[in-house]
């Protein structure tokens, strides 16, 4: 007790003696200018392009022609927006992208559901079920992450006629679930072995059946990886064009359609800036849904992801 | 099933792939009975619970309870509840709902789960913290859930896997005296897991020592801990160590005796099962606690104090003994600075002879 | 024993159906699809279907006209190149850009929506932005040049030599940020002990990224490898939108080969002759990595 | 009844011209479902085939007629157009008549051809020669020799676009003007290995040489942009079918006065045949069949190929129609078909794979200078060689 | 520096934010003593630990090392060496390169280098597993060559955080008497965290209790045993929990007594450091071993046993006293069933009296 007691008395007059308190931190060290500095220019790089899309997007036709792509609008015009939009043709119909999107948007929907459901099912079922034979299917399904779609076109246009599904809305979704299941099967499966296993354990004492532990026990746990899978799916799914072309009619076309046929049926000159707005405009979902939910994302690729 | 078996096992094997983990193991629990699996990390415990449990497919053998051949019964349907180390609460559920969701599930009507979960929660005193989640509850109290999530099951045979191994000393030693007390009120069948053999000791009726999925010794806590079959459970029970001391038998004044390094140990007072034939190898084990220190008892000793570990109530001596390190337990506050030279008295009464060779108790 | 007889082992099939029966989307994915559709495309890589598949064999001819054909030999040559590049700058962009965010930076949110933003833009739009940006008469090179060196040059996508790095630019553009989201979630896996250990013993920073923390973590890596791995041999319509392949055939690569051959050659055959050897490929890499990933013993009870 | 019609025609003039086929077919009392996807042939088949192979099949598709639809008659998804061929008696008014062969299967008419597309134009831009002090050329010599003052004006002197199909157009176009008729059904018709390796071969791939020599610092994509660069004055020329008289037409220039078009590069006056024809699956839905007998009378009907070629800036397939509306280069084209001067496109004469070599080879060929034109021809010859 | 402090700390303050987490503390190590930390968890122990090697920035105060002030300096300046609770090996490195990594790096001559590891394997008994990585270690394995890594930078003071605590009971008690008799070989100064007391009571020269980032008490284990400072340092030692009585002094013949639930308890032989009061509310403490049952010593208070414990070596009674339950420890050959009636001694020399207000010991 003394001990202490002196040693506070003495310490008034050694606080002078040398370094005290907080070790003092200059704003301008070499490492956070290297740190920040990296930083910038990485996010310079990422930027310009959105910058570039931006600004060309929001120019007259005769001041891109004139200007450089970096310079900022001089007269700011939404005529190309809404020509992207509402006016924009190819062949006969001038409509714009607007027709595409509530396509894109039916697309999508189902699509994201459905290939989430049916991948988080097999991961669980991965992880906690193990069943003879289990591990080969996925090993497949992971290699088949590799195959390039184009070469799967044939067989699944052959499949899905034989079941009479082609061209439909439902074969589309199908299509999808089909190639979203490896990597989205690869991440439910990793974190549902990452959760306690004797969380399992529990419920299966408790009486719970295969769907009761899905749903009541496992689903609740899993917002972070279905974040991921969220973002992954409706990004992959949005931006898709060759399965929304090939395995659907006109009527179904998603939105990317529409902003090819912008893209590359010139009319003369090419109009960047519809094409930079029509470009935005399409890449506008995946976007927000990204701004809205990037931190969850980090989250749960973490959760999901670092056990490989 | 014959005898009043709550739990039965018979010649139970269990591998994985190539490993075989557990080997045609036989247990019998009495009805009522707190049977206690003790064993190093490993040993196959958690395996052999969770073949009780049906949560692992056995490889041969079979599994009985209350009488009834369940190898092949679902979890659910064998009468079970289990208590895991990690708790296993269902994080997104209230603790009501925790304890509710199994009898949910088997489709119980509300008014009986209400009941059940008010009786769970009033053996347990939980009642305030019903409406909360798992995270908002401490170590011991999460551990009561768990506890209750198998008491609302109504169910013959409690299983516990190590379900205190996550709690600090302190708590720990609280919740064992109320499983203890929830045993005697309860009346179920408990098998417990543990590696820590102040558990084991202090709950059991009967403790079952395992090593690589043999059982080693199946006996009251009392028997264990005073005649150990062999080496390995000796060894493993007690802390400190029982002393270990490596010598052969030789015959003294037509009496048998121990001999180390020259230091001769009469083994007046020790039963031996076997004839202590002169000239065997052996190894004496002796507890730290029967080992008395400058008490001026019949054999005396020579011994120096090499370190010393004060614990509060007790004192730890490590000495030199014939060239050999021992522990001997005092009282607290009987200090020795070590480089001490003190006198030692063996209780051979106390003490265990095991075969070199066989390492059994003889 | 004098209990009731031995109750019979039930039907392993029968064991956990449910299970059985969730995995079966699964199983057909993996059986029909990409097993059966695998076979298919192997099997018809041996006939000379044209515009629709049809059984008629001619042996390796296919595979002869395939290793002759320049196009096919720039193809791998290219994705050799833009595989490698692509690999080790994504995994080095990623972890550094990891590394930097993991130093309690201001501004992390908003650094790290920047990095991944473009992983939610598709291929055709990257490929076209960058198109523009690199395009010498008003991208960057205009843009130097107004600005009075009037002798830079800067147009990749115009110089076959290069042609392939314009392109992994815009690659490595919308593909990083995902990587440095993996490696930071790697990074704040690792446990801080870790770190204290290396402070104490005096090990400057960079030597414990290197030698210490790198080697830790295998398993993000492995991650990575398998996601930026399966998106270099499918890339096609990033080099569609950016160059369709040109100039001449210099940006050309085996997706694009096969797709071309199947749908504008109207020559079957030649494509999947081309994609079986993509295949192949990829399961020489995978199949070994996979079996000891996933297949080797189970690991958990 | 709504037909969905497919096609790639998306680009200004094309769209304008699918517009009038539309409209035709709309006031017989049908509906015409624009089904247009964009980027070519080469991205617009794959779906088409697609869906009709899937099951899906459209009412009608574009096809460049030739061998690309084959297999698909033979796999008998295709209507037999037969009937109405004969009830309008195509055989008669269908002219050249190897437009209709190119169609016919075993006898039966399997697609309706709607136009003449010829290569073999070069376009020529006014301003750009005014700027570079030199006069309009009237041939490919003229033109070659007039490289360098366009060079030194800062204009690319020949346009070529960075798609595999264009250089081995302009291939093919030097070939049959350089070369001549009989050289060019040689190689390509017969496919005669020993005419591919000979000199009057050698002779082409040297002007193909000056070609990529010109071409240099092209830096588009896409045909029209290419036109487009003829069009401002950024370019000299370019070497382009029939089609880009669209985009001159669209933006308001003047064959003669704004730009200058020689067919046959001013050195063969030939023209090559290809073209587009639609094609119609077989539907089963009993209306749907009787539309598309409709609609491939209609795409047949002199109004409607006046209106469609005028707009198109191709020649209508019929020559009993009254086209005195056409421009300088439009009449120049009839009256050459009116001589006889014609020959069948490479698109009827090879298959869709030898096409694609020959695509592969040309586009490297045009991007690497340091390939030298034997090099090319050695391979040349060996595509010939394995054609089919 | 003045004296022979190793290690001085002086009105140390650390705050996250605007939690603070240590308030002004101050601490004077001796050169060589080894002093542990002991407290509940998130006391503070790591915070403290982690600012005496330089890993976290202090808000406030100094910190001096053999009579420097380190306050700024980097911790591999500080002439510290540390081992953490996770050991924190370097996984892909053998044992050997886990060892000389911070010399290479150092730039430490190799022939130094092979000398200082052969030094340290030596003392640690690990040569044979010098070309091991650590994944292929034993827990025990593992936390030696942690200490290594510590050994090997030849520094004055050895910090260790929790390294016990992952490792069982078995290993757990064997490490601790080898790292106390490398404190005794080494004569270095160590400072030792950790929530286990048993560790604290053995290992130390001194104990610093800690609670809420403030230290309660800083004596030899001796006297913080018997005589603790306050309340929470009673009930924190010792295991079972000193039993605590809440009553009130009252005057019995002249003599000072305590009194509860009206069974009066004299306070003969305590040693209290305050006047006695009566009336004034105090926490009597008493210690489970401090409690004669059935040997007829001079108080004589009845009891029933509720609920019995058998250790081995002891055996722990649980009691009903006044209403109150108590525990009391008793020999392990000594055995009660439960409903027992016994009769208690208490030896108030040996017990604690608290103010119920302050919680200070009277
Ligand atoms: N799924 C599995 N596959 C292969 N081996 C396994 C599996 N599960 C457990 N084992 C092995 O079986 C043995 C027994 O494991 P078990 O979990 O029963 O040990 P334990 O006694 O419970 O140990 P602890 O005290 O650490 O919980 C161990 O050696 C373990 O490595
Ligand atoms: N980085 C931090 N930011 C905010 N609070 C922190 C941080 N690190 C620790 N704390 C808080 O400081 C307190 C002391 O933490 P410390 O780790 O020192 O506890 P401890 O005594 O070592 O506990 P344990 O026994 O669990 O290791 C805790 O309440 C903790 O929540
Ligand atoms: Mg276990
Ligand atoms: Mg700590």
């Amino acid at each position: 007790m003394s001990k202490t007691v002196s040693a506070a008395a003495r310490s008034g007059s050694q606080t002078l003696a040398g370094p005290s308190g907080r070790k003092p931190r200059r704003m301008l060290s070499s490492r956070n200018i290297i740190v920040y500095g990296t930083l910038f220019v990485a996010a310079v790089y990422y930027v310009l392009p959105l910058y570039v899309m931006v600004v060309t997007s929001l120019k007259g036709m005769p001041e891109i022609r004139l200007g450089n792509i970096f310079s900022p609008p001089v007269e700011i015009t939404f005529e190309p927006w809404v020509k992207a939009w509402a006016q924009a043709c190819t062949g006969l119909n001038c409509d714009g992208l607007s027709r595409g999107f509530w396509n894109s948007v039916r697309i999508t929907i189902p699509s994201t559901i459905i290939s989430i459901a049916v991948a988080s099912v097999n991961g669980y079922a991965l992880a906690n079920w193990r069943f003879k034979g289990a591990d080969v299917f996925f090993t497949i399904l992971i290699v088949g992450a590799f195959i390039p779609y184009q070469v799967m076109i044939y067989p699944i246009v052959i499949v899905l006629r034989e079941l009479g599904i082609y061209g439909t809305l439902t074969g589309l979704v199908i299509v999808h679930t089909i190639f979203g299941m490896p990597i989205l099967t690869l991440l439910f499966r990793n974190y549902f072995a990452g959760l306690p296993e004797e969380l399992f354990k529990a419920a299966r004492i408790d009486g719970a059946g295969f769907w009761a532990i899905y749903f009541k026990i496992m689903l609740p746990m899993a917002l972070p990886i279905f974040v991921v899978a969220m973002i992954l799916q409706i990004t992959g799914i949005w931006n898709d064009f060759l399965f929304g072309v090939v395995f659907t009619r006109p009527e179904y076309y998603p939105m990317t359609v529409q902003l090819n046929n912008i893209v590359n049926s010139v009319q003369g000159v090419k109009e960047y800036n519809v094409n930079m707005a029509a470009t935005i405009l399409t890449g506008a979902v995946p976007l927000i849904v990204y701004f809205v939910s990037g931190r969850l994302f980090v989250r749960g690729i973490a959760a999901g992801a670092v056990k490989g | 099933m014959t005898d009043n078996n709550s739990v039965s096992i018979k010649d139970l094997s269990l591998n994985f792939g190539s490993v075989n983990v557990l080997q045609t193991l036989n247990l019998d629990i009495k009805d009522g009975e707190f049977l206690v699996l003790l064993g190093s990390s490993g040993c196959g415990k958690s395996t052999l619970l969770n073949c009780i449990a049906g949560l692992l497919d056995i490889s041969e053998g079979q599994i009985f309870i209350k009488g009834k051949n369940v190898t092949w019964e679902e979890p659910k349907d064998r009468g079970i509840g289990m208590v895991f180390q990690s708790y296993a609460l269902y994080p997104q559920m209230s603790v009501e709902k925790n304890l509710s969701f199994g009898l949910k599930v088997a489709k119980v009507p509300q008014a009986e789960i209400d009941k059940r979960v008010a009786r769970a929660a009033e053996i347990l005193q939980i009642q305030p913290l019903l409406k909360r989640k798992p995270a908002e509850l401490s170590g011991g109290q999460r551990q009561r859930v768990a506890i209750g999530r198998a008491l609302v099951r109504d169910v013959d045979v409690f299983l516990f896997d190590e379900p205190l191994s996550n709690l600090d000393a302190k708590l720990r030693s609280e919740l064992r005296v109320e499983i203890k007390r929830l045993h005697q009120s309860l009346k179920n069948t408990m098998i417990y897991v543990t590696h820590d053999q102040i558990e084991a000791m202090t709950l059991a009726d009967r403790i079952a020592i395992m090593k690589s999925g043999i059982i080693q010794q199946l006996d009251d806590p009392t028997t264990i801990y005073n005649a150990p079959r062999n080496l390995f459970v000796a060894g493993f029970i007690g802390s400190p160590s029982m002393n270990f001391l490596r010598g052969e038998l030789v015959e003294v004044g037509g009496k048998p005796a121990f001999v180390l390094n020259g230091v001769t140990f009469p083994l007046d007072g020790y039963g031996a099962g076997e004839s202590l034939t002169p000239g065997r190898k052996v190894v004496l084990g002796v507890r730290p606690e029967h080992i008395k220190v400058n008490e001026g008892t019949i054999d005396i000793y020579e011994a120096t104090v090499d370190i010393e570990e004060p614990m509060g109530a007790d004192n730890l001596l490590w000495l030199k003994l014939a060239g050999q390190t021992i522990s001997v337990r005092i009282n607290g506050s009987r200090r020795f600075r070590p480089g001490t030279p003190v006198k030692l008295g063996f209780d051979m009464s106390l003490a265990s002879l095991f075969d070199a060779g066989t390492e059994l108790r003889i | 024993m004098t209990g009731p007889a031995r109750a019979g082992r039930p039907n392993q099939y029968f064991r956990n159906l449910p299970a059985k029966i969730a995995s079966v989307p699964m199983i057909l994915t993996a059986v029909v699809i990409f097993l059966g559709g695998t076979i298919w495309t192997v099997v018809y890589s041996f006939t000379n279907s044209k515009l629709l598949p049809r059984l008629s064999f001619v042996g390796l001819d296919q595979y002869e006209r395939l290793w002759s054909a320049p196009r096919w030999l720039m193809s791998i040559q290219n994705l050799a190149i833009y595989g490698v590049f692509s690999l080790v700058f994504s995994l080095v962009i990623g972890f550094v850009l990891a590394v930097m965010m993991d130093q309690k930076i201001r501004f992390e949110n908003t650094f790290r929506t920047i990095f991944l933003y473009p992983f939610a833009l598709s291929f055709i739009v990257t490929g076209l932005v960058w198109q523009w940006i690199l395009n010498p008469e008003f991208g960057i090179q205009s843009v130097v040049r107004a600005l009075g060196w009037t002798s830079f040059t800067f147009d990749p996508l115009y110089t076959p030599s290069i042609v392939i790095y314009g392109i992994l630019i815009a690659a490595l553009w919308q593909g990083t940020g995902l990587v440095m989201c993996l490696m930071l979630a790697g990074l704040r896996g690792i446990d801080e002990d870790i770190w204290k250990a290396a402070r104490v013993d005096g090990i400057p920073v960079w030597k414990t990224y290197v030698f210490v923390i790198i080697p830790m973590m295998r398993g993000v890596f492995v991650t990575t490898l398998v996601i930026i791995a399966s998106g270099i041999v499918r890339v096609y319509d990033l080099i569609v939108a950016q160059t369709s392949g040109g100039p001449g055939i210099s940006s050309e690569v085996p997706a694009k080969y096969v797709y071309d051959y199947m749908f504008h050659a109207q020559n079957l055959g030649q494509g999947f002759a081309a994609s079986t050897m993509m295949l192949i490929t990829v399961a020489i890499i995978i199949v070994p990595w996979a079996y000891l990933e996933f297949g080797g013993g189970r690991k958990r009870a | 009844t709504d037909l969905e019609v497919t096609h790639w025609w998306t680009s200004g003039g094309e769209a304008a011209a699918v517009a009038e086929l539309a409209k035709a077919f709309d006031a017989t009392g049908n509906k015409w479902v624009d089904g247009a996807i964009a980027g070519s042939g080469g991205t617009a088949r794959p779906i088409m085939i697609s869906r009709i192979t899937g099951g899906d099949p459209m009412g009608a598709t574009q096809f460049n007629h030739g061998r690309q639809a084959e297999e698909l008659v033979q796999a008998g998804l295709m209507r037999d157009l037969t009937d109405v061929a004969t009830a309008e008696n195509w055989k008669e008014i269908v002219r050249p008549s190897s437009l209709l062969d190119s169609c016919t299967i075993d006898g039966k008419i399997y697609c309706a051809p709607v136009n003449i597309h010829s290569w073999q134009w070069l376009w020529l831009s006014n301003a750009a020669f005014k700027t570079a002090g030199v006069d309009v050329p009237k041939n490919w010599d003229e033109f070659v020799a007039a490289a360098p003052a366009l060079e030194k004006a800062g204009i690319v002197p020949l346009a070529v676009g960075g798609q595999p199909w264009q250089a081995s157009g302009a291939f093919d176009v030097l070939m049959l003007a350089i070369g001549g008729k009989d050289t060019f059904l040689k190689v390509f018709g017969d496919k005669d290995e020993a005419a591919a390796a000979g000199p009057e071969i050698a002779k082409v791939f040297k002007a193909a040489d000056d070609a990529r020599r010109m071409s240099k610092g092209t830096n588009v994509q896409d045909w029209n942009q290419a036109t487009n660069m003829v069009i401002t004055g950024k370019a000299g020329g370019q070497i382009m079918g029939d089609w880009a008289q669209g985009e001159f037409q669209i933006a308001g220039k003047k064959a003669g006065e704004d730009y200058t078009c020689l067919p046959g590069l001013g050195v063969t006056e030939v023209i090559a045949t290809g073209g587009d024809a639609f094609y119609f699956p077989l539907l089963k839905d009993e209306e749907k069949s009787k539309a598309q007998a409709v609609l491939a009378s209609t795409l047949l009907n002199p109004a409607t190929q006046v209106a469609f070629n005028l707009k198109k800036g191709s020649l209508p397939v019929r020559g009993d129609v009254d086209l005195n509306t056409a421009n300088d280069c439009m009449k120049k084209g009839l009256d050459i078909l009116a001589k006889g001067e014609v020959v069948q496109w490479t698109d009827q004469l090879l298959s869709a794979d030898s096409q694609k070599q020959k695509e592969d080879l040309f586009s490297e060929f045009f991007a690497n200078p340091s390939m030298t034109p034997e090099d090319a021809q050695k391979r040349f010859v060996d595509i010939i060689a394995s054609a089919d």
